[in-house]
């Protein structure tokens, strides 16, 4: 089983991205600061546009590359662009959140399952028959969405910063059941994943 | 002050985008990928919700906490689950896990 | 009638579930224990519902021997009375009490002969019994829905595993469109319930209730159709000559003597008592399917070369009287159904024993291959006449009381079709003879010379359901008081 | 905030389900050193089972509430009983078959408590999160339950199927409950009921696609039609017992989670989303019944049949009412009885033939009448035949959907519930009609004796809980008043008069 | 013992039947003793009845109106709506028919121990006759039309099982169905007309009808219908055209059960029921006209083909259908009087030409007049006695049938017009030249059967005595008529008084016409004499003369033929249709399409589920789009 080195994929993935990235990027970020100094849009949505930008484009890389390894990276994009809108609208704490459980606990899970699978072997299969269908389907779902979000008058209050203490008050006093229900979660999460992948050495034994 | 309708359209967006990988995509790893693509235009949803509608009980926040923790709880055993059908017919292809049917 | 023969109303059902649990405990091998079991339960059925028929008073027209017992109140959309286990007699239900009880015995005896998996089939025979008495005597109209499912439950193990030629799909197709049927019985009470607005199933209280003109028009050909199917209504009777043929004997009986009365019974109590406008409004139809189904069925019987076939065929003949009958929406002619149902059964039961008892030994029922069978067993033979003669509406047998009175009825309201349904009569007549003729008489076939006679057990049965063939031919007050005084005074809309 | 109730002893069921799940598992990693053998591991998950539910029923009549997350009333108090039996059942009916097909027995069982804690999360919960995260810790349970049959490759398969369709469905159901908690502005049932009571013009789309969204998610666990297609392949795939345990607690749950959402927090929108449950049912009854008269595999053929028994309870969501709601639980709790009677009989046939094939149970009226009748009464009961509990919990479900003026609706279910009849005739016929495969088809006494040698015992486990599960239908379908009452004082609580 | 009593005639004889039926196997001789003595009773009964409706007859204000004699509930519906008494009535009429029937069925019962002597079933046989016979009570004391039917169906039934008693040959049981099945057809008519006259009259009961009908409480053209359809069960009955075809071949039957029931008895029950519905007739004449073209027809025709017929039996079956169609005549002129003198005077020689033959046949074993011949030397009692039938037959004073077909032909005359009387005066040669044929063929010329011959003697007496009695009453029955005979049977006012209550007219008797009656008939003798004395070979002269013809009468004018082409074609055709609509469109298509379309759709549906993830995906997507779309639009 011929396995492909993991660094080497990972330059060509950050050199390709970034090139494909900047050709993109620069002149969205152009046009987005003459609107800025236009005063059209402030500071933070400039950079709500820029990370909308790059979360789309890296969820179409995820949904829409044929390498397997670059989409499962696109993800990796897409988690910490999540997460800089996490810090734009306050939230540090998830935002941090996000980075260490996606950036890396995720994708390091995901990239050791594409390898163990050697998924990468058979490129061309990436995507199925019914693609017409999913991408009919999928703007349609869009579009519905949209619709509804657009359609809506939103209540909208004031925004806080959410202070880490309350956030903890709150996370593990008020929702303190349902935390403790999460960690049978991740309990069950792990002995499954033990059970299951397990190659079993002790057959003999069930018998 | 960003419109709460830019990070719905935002999110629904890439719900789409990830429910299109799901029905798309073949490889099970790679509908994991998308699927927690959806999973982050949850968390966008909730995170803004929270912001901007509740901003004294912030529960969408906790919500999206435990919505990513899961998440990883479930790349983790959908990754254990997938390698197993791996070992039985040396493919990750989901189409081709149809001994099932009919 | 005292209100303490509710008591024995309620025995009527219990007993043959009761046999049939304390038959799950009887080892199978233990024939001795099961005849001696069923014997008894069914002489014991029997003498309940004779002494039921004879202590009902014919003067009152109401519900006699009421009792009740209350099984839920006041719960989710239950009201008051909600669902009761209550039991209650008129003049409709007694003689099918009656009727229930003369051929539950002879079917009980002549399934003495039974070799394989008795037990079994007891236990399920004694079901159907329960259901059947149970919907007879019941006044709530959910036990009364349940009970009618029960008697139809069996079925579909008696003739799968018990019955002969096509049994499979006999079971399946008498099962399921007797199932199917039940749909329309189902939606119908839904609606019944749901428009009362009673919040109980009291169908004592149904009875009274009102009911928007337009509902009971639309839900009562769905009552009509739902019961009308296990009538053998035309052209839902499609189950009925396969059915009867794949079925051992005494189920046919039960079947064709009991089962299919339930339905005519169904019609009378959820759509004539319930929705009387609806009964009124639909009543020509009634007719034309009752008649169209006599003219249909017997003149199918005139094709028909298997014994069970002819005899299927002529229950739906048969039974269209009855239907007939109960369009007329008069006394008589509805006091006709149901003497026809009382009489149809009876004869009925008599055919399938017959058949039953020659088919247990040849193992073939075609007409054309038996000839001068009078020579090789008399006794059936001059049963079976008698039976034939029966169907034909002899006068002095039970049939005739039952047509004339549906004759009458039908000639009151509609003449034509009055004269169409005596005109039955002689095709009746006409495959009944041209059958004994062929079968009974002329040179006997050698190739039968090894039958022997029905056995006593046959003979005994047969002998119970002529002389109730008999009684009700000779005299038939008993029966037609009890009728009649219920359908006048309980069926809003009947005329005298 | 303070004024929170955090009486920890209102979860005493849940912490012994926990409890007994830790305990299964470490007795299984340790059991050498602890010298025992693995038989006390579905001792021991009984015997927790048996105290989640006694303890349970230390809270009947109770209305209190746990942190405003959890509500522990009589409604939660049905629903622990009827899952913690449930879990009872089936642990001691299938204890034969998970010892000779089960490698990882105590994760085994431990999956099972666990798919029953959060089940009863589901029920008791009061607010989205607490749900949500039951339905997870519900689903991961079973999805590692599913896949547990390690030598059976389609237990691998039905895995697969059921994570990654569950991660989707998972995926739409948060998304909706987002946009609800956008609408409403809360998670607290309470307090989306009364926002959404005061009008809903604004968020009027969203809510809408929410609930779309909710209705999905939730009928993928329910396994309604279009988001049922898991249902058959990972019935067939799992092990035997949590297909039991899917078609009972796993329904169950997301039907409890339905009525306590839908009928008090969505209420006030109920017009928004009745037709689409309604359209829902509708699909789901047509559709699974339908396809059920083509199955020849009796896990398959009890998967469509149950999405059949899924369209038929979404009725009763549609006409929201109290007397709805109590009809669904009671047939709820017939549907479990009869279902549990069947998937036990089921186990024990398999546990001695190995097959699943209807085919399979050919003439199994001679060669075990006991458990024939058994699996004839259960179908029977699941097309609701009368005497049996499927006829009395069916006619009041749908009288009850009748009075909420789906007549229509009904009327076909009535019919749905004749094709339904079909179907398990074609099994009844195999165990009644047919003789067992390789017997001569003759009567004769030598023949008769011959026969017997062929006859075989249940174990004694399957003995008990198949009678006393046959027990109970009798019992429902002759007397369901004092079900029907339980289930009538579960539900107070949701329509307060 | 009077009046009231009525009932026990028939209840005598029906407890005979039961005990004879069930227990015959046990009873010595197996039990005919039984029956003969209840008919004997019977008899004694019947006599003191009458003896109790002379002494109303005596009070010169005759009461045939004693009210119901006996009335008993059968049925009530509806406080008095729909009620079926068992009620009786004795009238003249009764009185005649009682008086036929009673001493018919004794003469036949006893005849019977002779010649069913070694019979298997010989207890049924008497069981049967003993049921016949009370049936036939039942019908003629009947006051309830209802139970005339009864009644009417029970004669019915007993003549089948008495044509089908030799059931072994399967001509027989033909017989016997083609019996029943005709007169059913007529039946469905008698019931519709009985239900029809119900309808507006609210009662069956015959005098309230009748009283009913005088007061015009039909409409004309409803009661004209109705009496059709009426009519329509004595045609059956008795065997008048189109439904006589049953008849001829009901003489499969053991004899004396033809002379008892296809000859005096039951087939006459048919002028029974017309003449005492009379006074309804008499409200429609169209109705009336079509019984006298229906007997017309039936006597005219039924009379050539006794021409022609060769089995002795035929012969006198058909001469009875032909002798019922006079009586029909009669009927549909108003006469009740002429037919049921008739009818009585009919009986007794008919019967006793029917014992006659069966005593032939009886010592030869063959009824066939071609194998027969000069059986005088061997059976001189039977020969004579038949020879004096069969001149009452032809007509030939003093006998009986000369009185009453003199009347018959008087009517026609006067009450009808010269075609009626023209036919029937032919009829009556045509009559006597069968009856001649008959006669001359089996007593006379050579033995020409040889076997048959020399077997043949002299009956028993047990036959031989009813013979001779029959005989005697052939002879004189048709005196009755004569007032001073009446008076000396005790009818005050001679029996014509009796017969014509309602308006008293006396007996016809007109020298001239009797004179030429006597002529005709003798007439007819003379050609018979002329063409068959001594030659039986002539019979193939006569075929070979008109061979169409003959033909047409041997094969009865084809009736037979053409009703089993109905069957066959027509009605079993119609069945085939129904049976093939069945079987394809209810159940094929109907029931298992219902089936299999559900099945198919499951098929196809089940391939729904792929197996493939994607695409299970997919349907949840579209799911949720779809409802989502759907929710968007309505809103």
């Amino acid at each position: 089983m011929q396995r492909i080195a993991l660094p080497s994929q990972i330059d060509r993935v950050i050199v390709g991205g970034s090139l494909v990235a900047g050709a993109v990027l620069v002149p969205v970020l152009v046009v987005l600061i003459a609107l800025l100094g236009a005063d059209r849009i402030s500071g933070p949505e400039l950079v709500w546009w820029l990370l909308a930008l790059i979360i789309v484009a890296a969820a179409l890389g995820a949904v829409l590359l044929r390498n397997v390894v670059r989409a499962a990276l696109c993800l990796v994009i897409v988690a910490l662009g999540i997460a800089g809108m996490f810090l734009l609208l306050a939230s540090e704490f998830l935002a941090l959140v996000q980075v260490l459980v996606y950036g890396g606990g995720v994708t390091i899970l995901l990239l050791f399952g594409l390898m163990l699978t050697n998924a990468q072997d058979d490129p061309v299969v990436q995507d199925g028959s019914q693609k017409p269908f999913a991408f009919g389907v999928g703007i349609a779902l869009g579009a519905v969405i949209v619709i509804a979000m657009t359609d809506a008058t939103w209540n909208t209050g004031t925004r806080s910063v959410v202070a880490f203490r309350a956030l903890g008050d709150r996370l593990y006093r008020d929702f303190g059941v349902p935390f403790e229900v999460a960690s049978l979660v991740l309990l069950v999460a792990l002995v499954g994943a033990i059970a299951i992948s397990r190659r079993d050495r002790d057959e003999e034994e069930v018998a | 002050m960003i419109p709460l309708e830019n990070f719905l359209v935002l999110s629904g967006i890439l719900f789409a985008i990830g429910f299109y990988g799901v029905l798309a995509r073949r490889s099970a790893i790679l509908i994991l990928v998308s699927v927690e693509l959806m999973l982050a235009a949850v968390s966008i949803n909730f995170v803004a919700f929270a912001s901007y509608l509740d901003p004294d009980f912030f529960t969408g926040i906790i919500f999206s906490i435990f919505v990513i923790v899961v998440a990883a709880a479930e790349v983790g055993l959908a990754l254990g689950i997938v390698l197993r059908a791996y070992r039985e017919r040396a493919t990750a292809n989901v189409d081709e896990a149809n001994n099932l049917k009919w | 009638m005292s209100s303490n023969d509710g008591y024995l109303l309620l025995a009527l059902f219990l007993i043959p579930l009761g046999t049939a649990v304390l038959l799950m405990f009887v080892p199978s091998r233990e024939r001795g224990a099961i005849i001696a079991l069923t014997g008894a339960a069914s002489f014991v059925l029997f003498v309940l519902s004779v002494y039921l028929f004879s202590r009902f008073d014919y003067e009152g027209a109401q519900f006699q021997g009421v009792k009740a017992w209350t099984w839920m109140e006041n719960i989710g959309f239950l009201g008051e009375k909600g669902i009761q286990l209550k039991v209650g007699l008129d003049g409709i239900a007694a003689p099918m009490v009656l009727l229930t009880g003369i051929i539950t015995m002879a079917g009980t005896w002549v399934s003495w002969k039974i070799q394989h998996r008795t037990k079994d089939f007891f236990i399920l025979l004694y079901v159907l019994v329960a259901g059947v008495y149970g919907t007879f005597v019941m006044l709530d109209l959910f036990f009364f829905f349940l009970l009618y499912e029960t008697a139809v439950l069996p079925m579909y193990l008696l003739i799968a595993v018990w019955g002969s030629t096509r049994k499979e799909y006999g079971a399946m197709k008498l099962m399921m469109m007797l199932v199917a049927a039940s749909i329309l019985i189902f939606t119908g009470i839904f609606a019944i319930f749901s428009e009362a607005g009673l919040a109980s199933f009291d169908l004592t209280r149904l009875f009274g209730a009102h009911y928007d003109p337009t509902m009971q028009k639309i839900f009562f050909p769905m009552i009509a159709i739902g019961c009308g199917t296990l009538g053998g209504m035309f052209p839902f009777h499609a189950w009925s000559p396969d059915g009867h043929a794949a079925a051992p004997t005494a189920v046919s009986m039960l079947h064709a003597g009991v089962l299919m009365k339930l339905g005519a019974f169904g019609i009378i109590r959820l759509g004539f008592q319930i929705l009387p406008e609806g009964a009124a409004f639909w009543a020509p139809g009634l007719i034309t399917v009752g008649i169209t189904a006599a003219l249909y069925g017997a003149i199918s019987a005139l094709r028909q070369t298997d014994l069970k076939l002819m005899s299927g065929f002529s229950s739906v003949s048969h039974m269209g009287y009855v239907f007939m009958g109960l369009g007329t929406l008069n006394v008589v002619g509805m006091s006709g159904a149901v003497l026809q149902m009382f009489a149809h059964g009876v004869m009925t039961a008599l055919f399938f024993l017959l058949i039953g008892g020659l088919y247990d030994q040849s193992h073939n029922r075609d007409i054309p291959n038996f000839s001068g069978m009078a020579k090789q067993m008399p006794i059936w033979s001059i049963f079976f006449i008698i039976g034939g003669m029966a169907s034909l509406g002899l006068p002095g047998l039970s049939g005739f009381v039952a047509e004339l009175h549906i004759f009458v009825g039908t000639f009151r309201a509609y003449p034509i079709v009055g004269g169409l349904a005596v005109l039955t009569a002689a095709i009746t007549a006409t495959y009944l003879l041209r059958m004994f003729s062929q079968a009974f008489f002329g040179e006997m076939n050698p190739r039968w010379s090894g039958l022997k006679e029905i056995t006593w057990t046959e003979r005994a049965g047969a002998t119970v359901l002529v002389l109730s063939i008999l009684a009700l031919g000779l005299w038939p007050s008993p029966w037609v008081d009890r009728i009649s005084t219920t359908l006048a005074h309980t069926i809003p809309g009947v005329s005298l | 905030m303070s004024d929170l109730n955090f009486d920890y002893s209102l979860l005493i069921p849940e912490f012994i389900l926990a409890g007994t799940a830790g305990v299964v598992l470490l007795a299984d990693a340790f059991r050498r050193e602890l010298r025992v053998s693995r038989s006390v591991l579905p001792g021991i998950a009984a015997v927790g089972a048996l105290a989640a539910g006694a303890t349970s029923l230390l809270f009947v009549n109770e209305h209190d509430n746990f942190a405003s997350l959890v509500a522990v009333d009589n409604f939660t108090t049905f629903f622990r009983v009827l899952f913690a039996a449930t879990l009872f059942v089936v642990v001691l009916g299938s204890y034969e078959f998970v010892s000779r097909e089960i490698r990882h027995q105590g994760e085994f069982y431990a999956m099972l408590v666990l798919m029953t804690l959060g089940a009863t999360f589901l029920a008791a919960a009061q607010e989205l999160l607490t749900a949500y995260i039951g339905i997870e810790l519900l689903s991961f349970s079973a999805y590692v339950a599913v896949s547990l049959q390690k030598h059976d490759p389609r237990s691998g398969e039905a895995g697969l199927k059921y994570v990654l369709l569950g991660g989707v469905a998972s995926a739409i159901l948060l998304y909706g409950l987002s946009l609800i908690y956008g609408s409403a502005g809360s998670t607290s049932y309470a307090e989306i009921g009364a926002r959404l009571a005061d009008g809903t013009e604004d968020v009027h789309l969203p809510l809408l696609l929410g609930l779309v969204m909710l209705i999905a998610g939730l009928g993928f666990k329910a396994s309604a039609v279009p988001f049922h297609m898991w249902t058959p392949d990972a019935y067939e795939g799992a092990p035997l017992p949590v297909t039991a345990m899917l078609s009972t607690v796993s329904k169950a749950a997301a039907f409890a989670l339905f009525l306590r959402f839908f009928s008090g927090p969505l209420l006030p929108v109920v017009d928004d989303w009745r037709w689409m449950v309604a359209v829902i049912a509708l699909l789901t009854m047509v559709v699974g019944n339908l396809i059920a008269v083509q199955q020849h595999n009796i896990k398959r053929l009890l998967a469509y049949s149950s999405i059949g028994q899924v369209g038929f309870m979404l009725m009763a969501i549609t006409t929201v009412s109290d007397a709805s709601a109590s009809a669904l639980l009671l047939h709820m709790g017939g549907y479990l009885i009869t279902n549990l009677a069947v998937f036990m009989a089921v186990i024990a046939f398999y546990n001695h033939t190995g097959t699943e094939e209807i085919s399979g149970f050919r003439g199994l009226a001679e060669t075990n009448p006991y458990l024939a009748l058994v699996i004839t009464a259960g179908l029977f009961s699941l097309s609701g035949m009368p005497l049996l509990a499927g006829f009395t919990t069916k006619f009041i479900l749908f009288q009850a959907a009748a009075d909420g003026g789906y007549l229509w609706l009904v009327s076909i279910a009535v019919v749905m519930s004749t094709v339904s009849l079909y179907y398990y005739l074609m099994v009844v016929r195999q165990m009644y009609v047919y003789e067992p495969a390789g017997q001569p088809d003759a009567d004769s006494a030598t023949v008769h004796d011959e026969r017997r040698e062929l006859r075989w015992r249940v174990s004694p486990a399957s003995y008990v809980t198949t009678g006393a599960l046959l027990l109970a239908i009798v019992f429902v379908g002759i007397y369901a008043t004092p079900l029907l009452t339980a289930a009538d004082r579960a539900v107070a609580v949701l329509f307060p008069a | 013992m009077g009046m009231e009593q009525v009932g026990l005639l028939p209840a005598i004889l029906a407890g005979a039947f039961v005990v004879v039926a069930l227990f015959n196997a046990f009873l010595p001789r197996r039990g005919d003793w039984l029956v003969i003595l209840a008919m004997l009773a019977v008899i004694v009964i019947g006599f003191l009845v009458i003896k109790d409706f002379q002494t109303y007859f005596h009070d010169g204000e005759f009461m045939p109106r004693g009210e119901n004699a006996y009335s008993f509930e059968w049925v009530n519906i509806g406080d008095g709506l729909f009620v079926i008494d068992f009620s009786t009535w004795v009238d003249s009429i009764t009185v005649v028919m009682i008086t036929v029937v009673s001493i018919v069925a004794l003469m036949v019962m006893v005849y019977s121990v002779g010649y069913m002597h070694g019979e298997q079933r010989y207890g049924w046989y008497y069981a049967v006759l003993a049921l016949f016979t009370a049936a036939m009570l039942t019908l003629v004391i009947s006051g309830n039309l209802l139970i005339t039917y009864f009644a009417w169906e029970g004669v019915g039934l007993a003549s089948f099982l008495l044509i089908g008693f030799y059931w072994e040959r399967q001509s027989a049981a033909e017989a016997a169905k083609k019996a029943f099945i005709t007169t059913r057809i007529g039946d469905v008519g008698f019931l519709i007309g009985i239900i029809l006259l119900w309808r507006e009259a609210g009662t069956f009961d015959i005098q309230q009808i009748i009283h009913f009908a005088e007061e015009g409480g039909f409409g004309e053209t409803y009661l004209t219908v109705t009496m059709l359809f009426l009519f329509m069960g004595a045609v059956g009955k008795s065997a008048q055209f189109p439904l006589h075809v049953w008849l001829p071949d009901a003489m499969e039957g053991p004899t004396p059960v033809s002379a008892l029931i296809h000859a005096a008895t039951m087939v006459v029950a048919g002028v029974y029921l017309v003449a005492r519905m009379m006074p309804v007739f008499d409200q429609v004449l169209i109705a009336r006209d079509v019984v006298l073209y229906t007997g017309l027809i039936t006597a005219a025709m039924a009379a050539t083909m006794g021409l022609v017929a060769s089995d002795i039996k035929r012969v006198l079956a058909f001469s009875t259908v032909s002798q019922l169609g006079f009586m029909f005549v009669a009927l549909g002129l108003g006469s009740v009087s002429a037919a049921m003198f008739h009818l009585f005077t009919h009986a007794f020689f008919k019967a006793l030409l029917f014992l006659g033959s069966g005593s032939v046949i009886h010592a030869t074993e063959r009824q066939e007049v071609e194998y027969l011949g000069g059986l005088r030397k061997k059976q001189p009692i039977t020969a004579a006695t038949f020879i004096i039938g069969s001149l009452a037959l032809a007509g030939i004073i003093p006998l009986a049938g000369f009185w009453s077909k003199d009347e018959i032909l008087h009517t026609s005359l006067n009450e009808g017009s010269l075609p009626v009387y023209v036919v029937l005066a032919t009829t009556a040669v045509l009559t006597a030249i069968y009856t001649t044929r008959l006669v001359l063929l089996t007593f006379f010329g050579e033995p020409r059967d040889h076997h048959a011959y020399d077997h043949a003697h002299e009956s028993p007496r047990i036959m031989t005595m009813p013979l001779l009695i029959l005989s005697v009453l052939a002879v004189v029955a048709g005196f009755v008529v004569f007032t001073p005979v009446g008076k000396a049977l005790g009818f005050s006012g001679g029996i014509t008084e009796l017969v014509f209550v309602e308006e008293p007219e006396k007996f016809h008797f007109d020298g001239a016409f009797a004179l030429g009656a006597t002529l005709s008939a003798l007439f007819g003798i003379g050609i018979g004499l002329a063409y068959w004395w001594g030659r039986a070979e002539r019979a193939e002269r006569a075929r070979s003369w008109a061979p169409e013809l003959h033909a047409l009468l041997v094969n009865r004018y084809y009736m037979d033929d053409l009703y089993q082409a109905i069957i066959n074609r027509v009605v079993l055709g119609a069945a085939a249709v129904i049976a093939l609509f069945d079987k394809r469109v209810v159940n094929e298509s109907g029931i298992d399409g219902g089936a299999q379309s559900v099945s198919w759709f499951g098929f196809r549906l089940k391939f729904l589920q792929t197996g493939k993830i994607p695409n299970y995906a997919l349907a949840m997507a579209v799911g949720v789009v779809a409802l989502a779309l759907v929710a968007f639009r309505t809103s």
